[in-house]
């Protein structure tokens, strides 16, 4: 068969990195072809050559296997590629159906038809199962919407490639199954996929072929079968011995306790404790108002009722200030909305949370510790950047989490809000991260883990708390947390408060 | 679609179109201190006074939608009326041309800053702060630094007549190109990019829109609304001034951001940009109206805006 | 430079430096344009800065004079305190200085030449209660806290408090500017619909109220002007205004050079050369127009 | 920290700093058409004649690093000098109560500007544009519409004296202010912070930090920026003017931004606005040296501005 698609020695530079030196990548029609590689390999660098965000530097590309040249996403688009990108292009302040046909809206004597345009929208959700208002503003859907919407408008092209940057980082199990019947679809339609993810199990389940990017360069290329030692092995340079390494530790004292917070419309009579050295997983669909909880508990959004207790002590002014002072950290889903600050370096964005901590006299920051401490953070995180100096915007999502997790480490939090603290970060990172986790139990500190990742959830929990329209519906321990169990919990009664 | 324009319109002008509570309040205060202040003539008055600011309001409206802004307006303004005054009154063209000179003046001026902000990659603050100062300079150096004239009937009649012996022809301008820029922004491809623009540049480059195209058209589309003020300004004043519209700039982008825009982009309306440059208008006409000092006159309407604008907000929040 | 490049080769050449206050008013374009033309005659090269309204942009253009060494400095104020400061440098300099217009507070001036807006504005309210004989006038006012706006208003202002028979009943600032006299007469006439005078503090203004006030111009509502700039002299020619305070800026600029000549060689002037003020109404309009 | 700072600095005053390149040659330009230009005398001439340009501005850099605009910092200088000359010539107190109540006055409206934002909800251009209003005319009333005089000697010898006999006072001072700002922006909690809430306000918030607090701080350091530099002003001109500084917000925030600070926040510093201002001072000064004629000085100084920034842009991309 002949490819749909060649890319031959295609190299890219930034600023103080080769981000793709030399690569090939070739993809059939009716495949699904996965791109591996650790964060910052270049998997998103080479995908958007293809998709005609950046130029290569070098290289060619085939199409049919004649050359071309993809200098704007319109071309691209012209070509049959349409993309979905890692980190969200949609316009926060327009509607789902008008971002769904950005740049094509259907026009009638010049005059855009915003009638057919959501009858489209509407359709094409329902055809991808996916529950969204055309009519809702992008900006109030929360970030697994988002990336619903992002897929749908995607799928709107009828593409002939179809490339897709982590769609699963920010689904849980149901959307990935349905988002996976859709890729089936197409497949059987002969359009050629490329599909990224740090989830080595979804590899064998959907892929065909395997291309592995470490550090710019080709490692190689094998079936989707090949197993995931293999595929760890060829991404990392060497095998990783356990997945969820959990390591556990006698509970402590209560650091945090949540006592019948509640917030119209979004959360019901929610209580949890977490001990120092305990890891309470929160599992639950899309839209079960866990980043409500987390938010409440932080302070972001004022609760209606209940209270909220750190080492026994409620909150007094609650907010982020005073939750930061209580050694409470919050790392959100939404890393480029609230996480990162874009403009300044990596070494700024892990000191955001602890400027406070390291001040001589009362105003001047004492940046020699702070840049000491931060380097060690990058060290042991191993955040993979040109200096402490980058910007933290060309870092790649993976290292970007790192950063906003290490930001919390620096500030000596002792309890830690994470949302999603893997999303879009590498199994090798992931495992670090998982070690950290342990690390900082150990230590002494408590967990409170958002995350809609099932294994990740079993795996790493202590306790289970399973949510479900915006009230915890049970909670298991981790000897009886099971998928089945879990999900079982999860639906109960969520169709009512989703709707 | 009908159905949705009836939907949408009502919203738009409570909660996005801008700070209309704000307007209302403020009428309802002069309407009781002054009895001039509620009669129809009255309301033509300042429909007549707020007629320039709001079309170089309206060409704005598309720039901040986009997330640019337009300093150059007031000058462009300024060289599309001495351009045109220059054509009729020195160069002794036919009206037809001249206007045309002048609008195209307007626009050139607009694509200028397009090219510069594009090709040139400059910010739009630096290309149109640029332009603010070569376009008076242009005015000042065509005009010789004197006020042109005369100004041909039917133009100065534009500044002066009326529709049915009651509307001021200005008033009935301003709402044409009031209802152009809705039309415009709500329903048009172009209209549409500029909130894609404004809201995210990059997803709206990766969207397939021709990011650069749409801008060239924005700041065109700007300097042609600072001509057609140009034009209307010369009307009025039956000459062509080229110390006309001196920071009317500040007026302009006023009158959109009291209007409910926002400076980042992605947000914005005709309508809301009516009322922003309505409070404007209200206020002045009020203050004269009142009598009110010229020392404590300023001190007012800085009091009234923050107010105005305030009231929205805080109205906004509390539901 | 290129400034003096063309005078640098004819030793000897007498270089003035003209500093105005701006030139985005004909006012002041008129007596640049007399100055030159005094220049141009004379033989002595005039280099002209527009402070734009400015008091330290005006300090700056002087310094630029006196880096220049210029052989005399004109200068037309932005403001009289504002530029003690940049006259005090050019004495130290060794440079004269003559003021035009406006005088400076302090610092050694060889001789202001100007005229006086106190007695131009109670001119004009003569004026404007003659032509108004009894009723309510409103007055427009130029921008706050500048001195030909407080001169102006406070010759006007004596004059109207010293009788009954007109009384002052709005007065508002339209800062200079046409378009904003035209609103503010609107406005004015909107309070106050049986208003039978305007008085303007310079001419902009007043062609702005002829504007808002259409047919009633000149004949139901008389307009008093000042600075008798080009089109104000058309419109009492034309009876659409009625009168208007002539400072004779040419005269002003055209004096100023040949002072200067005087001084620079060595002759003595008089402290003040008043330019005096004229009035011109409609039967001693045709003297006036054209003349600029 | 050391070995950080020596990284640092060259970088930034070369790439983010502003564009270098551009000033260089356009005092090369000067210097060969001008003998004049290259000259102590003139090198302070340009100096002092940026001092209260830059003064201001440097407060500006503050608020646009943090993302937001001040509009008010002319009118605000006009303020605090009023208030000054008020307090010393009018009420007759002593010169220094006289001058904390001038700088205290520039202080309390940038508070003013603070609170309205924060607490107002005010976006920052209209809390800001109400200042600039309000601010001038509070100027005026205060003043009575009349410049106020006399300024005490010490006073006066700030704007026309010198240091060592050579550099002129005003230059000693914008020095010191340039130096400040720098340090505060690079060095301090507050100037971290205001990088922070520029670059991603949400995050700055989720962080811990006090972004209403910090808000508060940056719009106060504008007005008593802009308090110090209505003092100078006063000094300059011997006399406290009710119409000083009009206009200077856009001088100033142009510097700012062409100094390569982004009006979208977060990137900014005090060496950029330094060769933003000299770009302008140099501009202006050299047009007055080459005797360039009015009209069209203003269309040159609109081609350097572009040419200058895009200089830098050009230089930085092909890197
Ligand atoms: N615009 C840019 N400027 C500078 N460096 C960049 C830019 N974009 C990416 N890089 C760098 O190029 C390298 C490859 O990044 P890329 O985003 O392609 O990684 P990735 O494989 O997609 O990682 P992840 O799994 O974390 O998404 C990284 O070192 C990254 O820091
Ligand atoms: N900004 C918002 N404005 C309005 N409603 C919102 C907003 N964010 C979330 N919601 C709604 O609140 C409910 C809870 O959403 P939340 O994001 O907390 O769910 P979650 O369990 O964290 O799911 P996710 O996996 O998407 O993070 C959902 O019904 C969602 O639609
Ligand atoms: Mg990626
Ligand atoms: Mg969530």
């Amino acid at each position: 068969m002949r490819p749909l698609l060649e890319m031959r020695g295609i190299t890219k530079r930034f600023p103080g990195v080769v981000a793709l030196d030399g690569v090939d990548f070739e993809l059939l029609p009716g495949e699904v072809h996965v791109l591996l590689g650790e964060n910052g390999a270049g998997k998103s660098t080479l995908i958007k050559i293809l998709s005609g965000a950046y130029r290569p530097d070098g290289g060619e590309i085939l199409m049919d296997g004649r050359p071309v040249e993809i200098r704007s996403a319109a071309e691209a688009r012209r070509l049959g590629i349409s993309t979905i990108y890692q980190e969200f292009n949609l316009v926060p302040q327009l509607t789902v159906a008008e971002n769904i046909h950005l740049g094509r809206q259907p026009r009638r004597f010049g005059v855009v038809d915003r009638g057919a345009m959501e009858r489209a929208a509407r359709e094409l959700l329902e055809r991808l199962g996916i529950r969204v208002d055309p009519r809702a503003r992008v900006a109030d859907l929360g970030v697994a919407r988002r990336q619903m919407v992002e897929i749908a408008k995607a799928l709107g092209l009828r593409a002939r490639v179809l490339i897709m940057d982590e769609p699963t980082a920010a689904l849980s199990e149901r959307e990935v199954r349905q988002l996976f019947r859709i890729v089936r679809r197409l497949k059987e339609e002969g359009v050629g996929v490329v599909f990224i993810s740090h989830h080595l199990e979804e590899v064998a389940e959907i892929g065909e072929r395997v291309t592995v990017l470490r550090d710019g360069r080709l490692v190689g290329r094998v079936s989707a079968d090949a197993g995931r030692d293999e595929l760890v092995r060829m991404m990392v340079g060497r095998s990783i011995e356990e997945q969820f390494p959990r390591r556990r530790t006698e509970p402590g004292e209560v650091l945090l306790e949540v006592r019948g917070l509640g917030r119209r419309g979004v959360l019901r009579d929610v209580s949890l404790r977490v001990r120092a050295g305990e890891i309470v997983g929160v599992a639950g669909l899309v839209g079960a108002g866990r980043t409500e909880l987390a938010r409440a508990i932080f302070g972001l959004d004022p609760a209606d009722s209940g209270e909220v207790l750190v080492e026994g002590r409620p909150l007094e002014a609650p907010g982020p200030q005073e939750a930061r002072r209580r050694g409470v950290g919050f790392v959100t889903e939404d890393r480029q909305g609230q996480g990162i600050v874009p403009p300044l370096s990596v070494a700024e964005n892990l000191a955001l949370a602890s400027l406070e901590r390291y001040l001589r006299g009362r105003v001047l920051v004492d940046r020699g510790r702070l840049l000491r401490r931060a380097r060690e953070i990058v060290q042991s995180l191993r955040i993979r950047t040109p200096s402490l100096e980058q910007e933290i915007r060309y870092l790649s999502g993976g290292n970007q989490q790192k950063a906003v997790i290490g930001r919390w480490m620096l500030a000596g939090s002792r309890v830690l809000i994470m949302d999603e603290p893997t999303r879009g970060v590498d199994v090798g990172a992931k495992v670090e991260i998982y070690e950290l986790m342990n690390r900082l139990t150990e230590e002494g500190a408590g967990i409170l883990m958002i995350s809609s990742e099932m294994p990740e959830v079993l795996g790493m929990s202590d306790r289970v708390l399973v949510m479900s329209g915006g009230r915890i519906t049970g909670e298991l321990p981790a000897e009886e947390a099971t998928q089945e169990r879990v999900m079982g919990l999860a639906t109960a009664g969520s169709e009512a408060a989703v709707g | 679609m009908a159905s949705l324009a009836r939907r949408v319109r009502p919203r738009e002008l409570l909660s996005r179109g801008g700070p209309l509570g704000g307007l209302v309040l403020l009428c309802a205060v002069m309407a009781v201190l002054s009895p001039s202040f509620l009669t129809v003539t009255n309301f033509f008055n300042v429909g007549t006074q707020i007629a320039v600011i709001l079309i170089l309001a309206l060409g704005q409206t598309f720039v901040i939608v986009s997330g640019g802004i337009d300093l150059s307006v007031g000058s462009v303004l300024a060289l599309a009326g001495v351009v045109f005054g220059w054509a009729t009154a020195v160069a002794g063209l036919p009206l037809a041309p001249a206007l045309l000179l002048g609008l195209g003046a307007g626009a050139a001026a607009g694509l200028v800053n397009g090219l510069l902000i594009t090709l040139g990659n400059l910010p739009p603050f630096i290309a149109t702060l640029a332009m603010l100062s070569a376009a008076r300079g242009l005015a000042l150096v065509i005009s010789g630094g004197v006020p042109l004239s005369p100004i041909p009937e039917p133009v100065r009649h534009l500044g002066s007549g009326d529709l049915f012996g009651a509307v001021p022809l200005p008033v009935v301008l301003m709402i044409a190109m009031w209802l152009l820029t809705a039309a415009i922004l709500r329903y048009t491809y172009p209209g549409r990019c500029m909130y894609a623009i404004g809201g995210n540049e990059e997803a709206a480059r990766l969207s397939g829109i021709g990011v650069g195209r749409q801008k060239l058209l924005i700041y065109t589309l700007s300097g042609l609304f600072a001509g057609v003020a140009g034009i209307l300004q010369t009307a009025r004043l039956a000459s062509a001034q080229p110390q006309a519209g001196f920071t009317f700039e500040l007026d302009a982008i006023a009158a959109v951001v009291i209007g409910g825009a926002s400076l980042t982009g992605g947000v914005g309306t005709a309508s809301g940009t009516l009322i922003g440059a309505l409070i404007l208008g209200v206020l002045r006409n009020g203050l004269n109206l009142l009598n009110v000092s010229a020392f404590w006159q300023q001190v007012v309407i800085g009091a009234v805006i923050a107010l105005a604008v305030m009231t929205d907000t805080l109205r906004r929040r509390r539901k | 430079g290129c400034g003096r490049g063309g005078g640098g080769g004819e030793e000897g050449q007498r270089t003035i430096g003209l500093s105005i206050s701006t030139l985005n008013n004909p006012f002041f374009v008129t007596l640049r344009d007399g100055a030159q033309r005094a220049a141009k005659e004379a033989g002595v090269e005039l280099i002209v800065s527009d402070a734009q309204n400015d008091a330290a942009q005006q300090q700056d253009d002087i310094q630029a004079f006196i880096t220049q060494q210029v052989d005399a400095i004109l200068v037309n104020p932005v403001d009289s305190e504002a530029v003690v400061p940049a006259i005090q440098a050019a004495n130290d300099a060794g440079i004269p200085v003559i003021a035009l217009d406006r005088g400076a507070a302090g610092g050694e001036i060889e001789t202001l030449i100007a005229s006086d807006n106190v007695e131009g504005g109670r001119m004009a309210a003569r004026e404007l209660i003659r032509l108004v004989g009894s009723g309510p006038v409103a007055q427009l006012e130029g921008i706050p806290g500048t001195s030909a706006a407080r001169d102006r208003g406070k010759g006007f202002e004596e004059v109207i408090e010293g009788q009954d028979a007109v009384r002052l009943v709005a007065s508002q600032p339209a800062n200079f500017d046409r378009a904003q006299g035209l609103n503010v007469t609107q406005n004015i006439l909107q309070a106050h619909p049986e208003i039978k005078g305007i008085f303007a503090q310079n001419d902009e203004m007043a062609l702005g109220a002829v504007r808002a006030l259409g047919e009633r111009a000149g004949t139901e509502v008389k307009i008093v002007g000042f600075d008798a700039i080009e089109d104000a002299l058309k419109a009492i020619r034309d009876g659409r205004m009625n009168a208007t305070i002539a400072q004779q800026p040419a005269k002003m600029g055209s004096l100023g050079v040949r002072n200067a000549i005087k001084v620079i060689e060595g002759e003595s002037v008089p402290k003040n050369i008043p330019v005096e003020v004229r009035l011109v109404t409609k039967e001693n309009v045709s003297e006036f127009l054209g003349q600029q």
